[in-house]
């Protein structure tokens, strides 16, 4: 269940991890992309903790908003609407629940409408997919997480930039789906499920 | 890397300063964003506004395309990054007659997802906005394989003809139709002698041996489908005119448009050059070619090669509105 | 060396052949020559010709501004060659509509004896010829020490002002005294990041570390006048309008025209930046700018940098001559 | 005294010597200029071969003009106007005179009034200025031609691209005044003189 306290601690958590591991996150962009998603997201989540600084959003639906106004005004390219769409959909819902399982079910719906991505297409899906069902089923842990980042080291692109390079994506973890990775074992440990 | 700049991160806000600041009578900054829009009265004469934009690092592409007869404003994102929803949310509403806006959109999943996003907030706004999205390079499989063809230099016929239709009076729906019209009769093919340098990044997407050329390479330095040693301009020409003649399933007797566009450090003369021998198959093709232009239209950053765009003129209006001319800085 | 051509002796005709190939509508090529003139009837409105020309490797100069309002005829010369005056003569005829032909010569000895002898030659059919001699660069010691300063980018600008005075009738008197007043008043200063190749030769004409950069470089890759270690566009900026500022005698209140060239290989974001740099600089003198341009115009084949040229507007008629729309590939 | 037979055989021993030597003209325009000088004069005289060849003019004038024309049509640069010169004022006055100190005299005004170059200014003037003084003397060896081209060497050059170079142009031979040396070499071999 989301509160403000845990919600904040979590996207403080992933602000901090993403910062850190910016330039890993580009490295996984450069073999099968064009090499900017950590600077994307840095730039992303760094507007998102000035604004949430700025606002001082006192419910969790503003604190969402926030978040997704952010990143989809200061990521731009493909992941900036994509991350921007899931906290958009999620803060819809939460006018209705808290509850972890069905916001980011709708967030990932929200992806998937946004980018007409399927599982399998080595994408941040693909990490999103696996945990949402994990949180339904109550399994959700840190193994699970990094299994289902792994899990895209040996598909195929056939959506984004890397579905350029063909075959040469197989053998590279999808950029996205370590940024996804990150955004998810920081909400364990923000205590989101406990 | 050597590149004229200050500091890389503020290297597209300073362009659009330089931009405007040296054509003040034909361009503005939309406020808050790094869009451009010409200097028109657009209530005076209200026509269709023609929205495109995309990444920064092809210039003149797109803001030097703004201006009567072409684009109404252009959308500049940071370099190789499609701009954000917000940006061409503000750029729609200002181009905003009345008559509703039509967006060019490069096929890249950045760009489809971010344009479709503000053409979601201006839907809010009861502005009737429509969209294209141009995939003209034929290096890349169709869509089963990756993300659909990409948009590259064809893209400006796109702009030209639009443009012209709506400054004559088009309606959104004539110009939606033309559109799904015109697209599909555009092809492009690249060819790559060395590789981009991103400002930010400081080293070139990708290294060529010094004999070495790749056809087929991205305009953002996306990899192309072979490798070999450069040859001379007429061997580069039959291996584009003969990839293009396939895809257009050429015969003779059939009107073309043609376009050799300058990745960004490769001189005009090689350019004329090239075009010269483009020239050459094309007439042993016995087609027709009713139009032709050479120069810098969709460049990628500091990259040497060309690409050559030939387009199929189904309809004889076509040629007459690729010739029109126009107040822009770049076509 | 990476170049998009077939035999390099034949470069320059193949570079012709496709020009004029690809605007069919706006050029021909003078028989038997490689000279380039406008396609228009010169009897129907008969006006001065004016004829320019060079080397070649500095395209779109010259034949890029010939058209309507700008350059009557331009002669291509071989890579970084005067042409030869028989060629010139054939454009100073085919130019010639009766009113007599006036000769845009940038200050280099070959150009000038080539141009001069094609001169007299027309001398002897009795076409009233008469000339400048553009001599802009003042990276160049005066003519005590020198053949003169050269004549770079800002011959643009007398191509400009000239062709438009000529449009509207003026005769070869009053262009004659108009150049020798513009002439003096244009002012350029270069700076390079890279060196040119020229196709035969096939390897660049002076090399710069991969930090290192050459001020004062001339378009033939002239060596300049200091290399250091590369710095931000502003202290770029800042070293070229400081040049110029003094050869100006510059003083607040001043009308100033500004072009940022190119060099061939630097991208026009770059050099958007850095006119920003310039119009900061520039304001900070309280001067006037009333006409900015930003492009290549003057290139040096592959050569990286850029040149500034601020003229001054000691007339206020010249802004408008400037801004008169031309129909020419180039400007 | 210029006959038809020693003239062709000047021309023929000059355009062998200039073709021969054209790599080694153009390596001397490099530090000073702009390294095209052997290509330029190697184009030119190929041309006045081909022309002699086909037009085989009948009088020395007819020579000499052809050569000069060929030298103005096809050489371009700095050198094409100058050789052109000189041949065609030699041509001109060669309906009068066929005695060699008077014809390179007109030659070497013809140069001078074309490039407005005076003595040690390191050019070719350099070279031909001696040369006309040596011949009216009758001192002309192989020696003093050699002496001439050497002396461009100290000077600095404020004519032509050398220019450019400053104090820099001091230490290298000038182009211009090398391949005028082989002019007159190849005129003492052709026994114009004798
Ligand atoms: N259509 C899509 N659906 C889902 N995810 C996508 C899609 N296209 C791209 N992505 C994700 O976006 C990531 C790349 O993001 P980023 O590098 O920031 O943007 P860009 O590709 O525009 O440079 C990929 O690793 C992939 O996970
Ligand atoms: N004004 C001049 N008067 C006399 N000789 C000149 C002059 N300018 C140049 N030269 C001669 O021309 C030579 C260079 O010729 P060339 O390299 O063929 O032409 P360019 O300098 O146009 O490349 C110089 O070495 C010099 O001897
Ligand atoms: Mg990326
Ligand atoms: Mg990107
Ligand atoms: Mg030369
Ligand atoms: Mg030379």
């Amino acid at each position: 269940m989301l509160t403000v306290e845990n919600t904040l601690k979590w996207l403080e958590l992933f602000d901090a991890k993403i910062q850190a591991e910016k330039d890993y996150l580009s490295e996984l962009d450069t073999p099968i992309g064009d090499g900017d998603h950590g600077n994307n997201m840095s730039r992303g989540l760094l507007a998102v903790h000035d604004a949430l600084t700025k606002q001082q959003p006192t419910d969790v639906q503003g604190i969402l908003k926030t978040t997704a106004m952010m990143l989809i005004s200061k990521v731009g390219g493909a992941s900036g609407p994509l991350y921007g769409t899931a906290f958009l959909e999620m803060a819809k819902l939460s006018s209705t629940t808290l509850e972890v399982g069905p916001l980011l079910a709708a967030g990932l719906e929200g992806i998937q409408k946004r980018g007409h991505a399927q599982v399998g297409e080595k994408t941040l899906i693909d990490v999103w997919a696996p945990v949402v069902k994990a949180v339904e089923d109550g399994t959700l842990d840190v193994a699970a997480i990094e299994a289902a980042v792994e899990s895209t080291k040996d598909m195929q692109a056939t959506k984004g930039r890397a579905s350029y390079v063909g075959e040469r994506s197989i053998g590279h973890v999808d950029p996205g789906a370590a940024s996804s990775g990150y955004l998810f074992t920081t909400m364990l440990m923000a205590g989101v499920l406990s | 890397m050597k590149k004229i700049m200050n500091d890389p991160s503020q290297i597209v806000t300073e362009m659009v300063q330089g931009l405007v600041r040296s054509y003040p009578d034909q361009l503005k900054q939309i406020p808050g964003t790094e869009a451009v829009m010409k200097i028109a009265d657009l209530k005076h004469r209200p026509q269709v506004g023609i929205v495109s934009g995309g990444g920064s690092g092809h210039e003149p592409t797109h803001a030097g395309f703004v201006g009567d007869g072409m684009l109404t404003a252009a959308v500049c994102g940071q370099v190789f990054t499609s701009p954000t929803p917000d940006q061409i949310y503000e750029a729609i509403k200002a181009a905003d007659a009345g008559r509703g806006v039509f967006l060019v959109i490069k096929n890249y999943s950045g760009d489809v997802m971010n344009f479709e996003m503000a053409k979601d907030m201006a839907a809010m706004d009861d502005i009737d906005v429509r969209s294209i999205v141009v995939d003209d390079d034929i290096a890349v499989e169709n869509s089963t394989y990756t993300q659909g063809r990409r948009g590259v230099a064809g893209t400006i016929f796109v702009h030209k003809i639009l443009g012209a239709y709506a400054r004559q009076g088009a309606g959104i729906e004539a110009i939606e139709e033309l559109a799904h019209q015109i697209t599909p009769n555009i092809k492009t093919i690249g060819v790559a002698l060395s590789g981009a340098t991103v400002p930010e990044v400081g080293k070139p997407g990708f290294e060529l041996a010094p004999d070495e050329i790749e056809y087929g390479v991205g305009i953002h330095g996306e990899p192309g489908y072979r490798r070999e040693k450069l040859q001379d301009s007429k061997h580069l020409a039959t291996e584009l005119v003969g990839k293009l003649k396939e895809a257009h399933h050429m015969t003779a007797g059939e009107h073309f448009a043609v376009m050799v566009n300058g990745l960004g450090a490769t001189p005009l003369m090689e350019q004329y050059v090239f075009m010269n021998d483009v020239l050459d198959l094309l007439a042993a093709e016995n087609v027709e070619v009713d139009f032709t232009k050479v120069g810098n239209y969709m460049t990628s950053l500091d990259m040497a090669g060309v690409s050559l765009t030939i387009m199929k003129l189904i309809e004889p209006g076509w040629v007459a509105k690729l010739d029109e001319p126009v107040t822009t800085i770049g076509w």
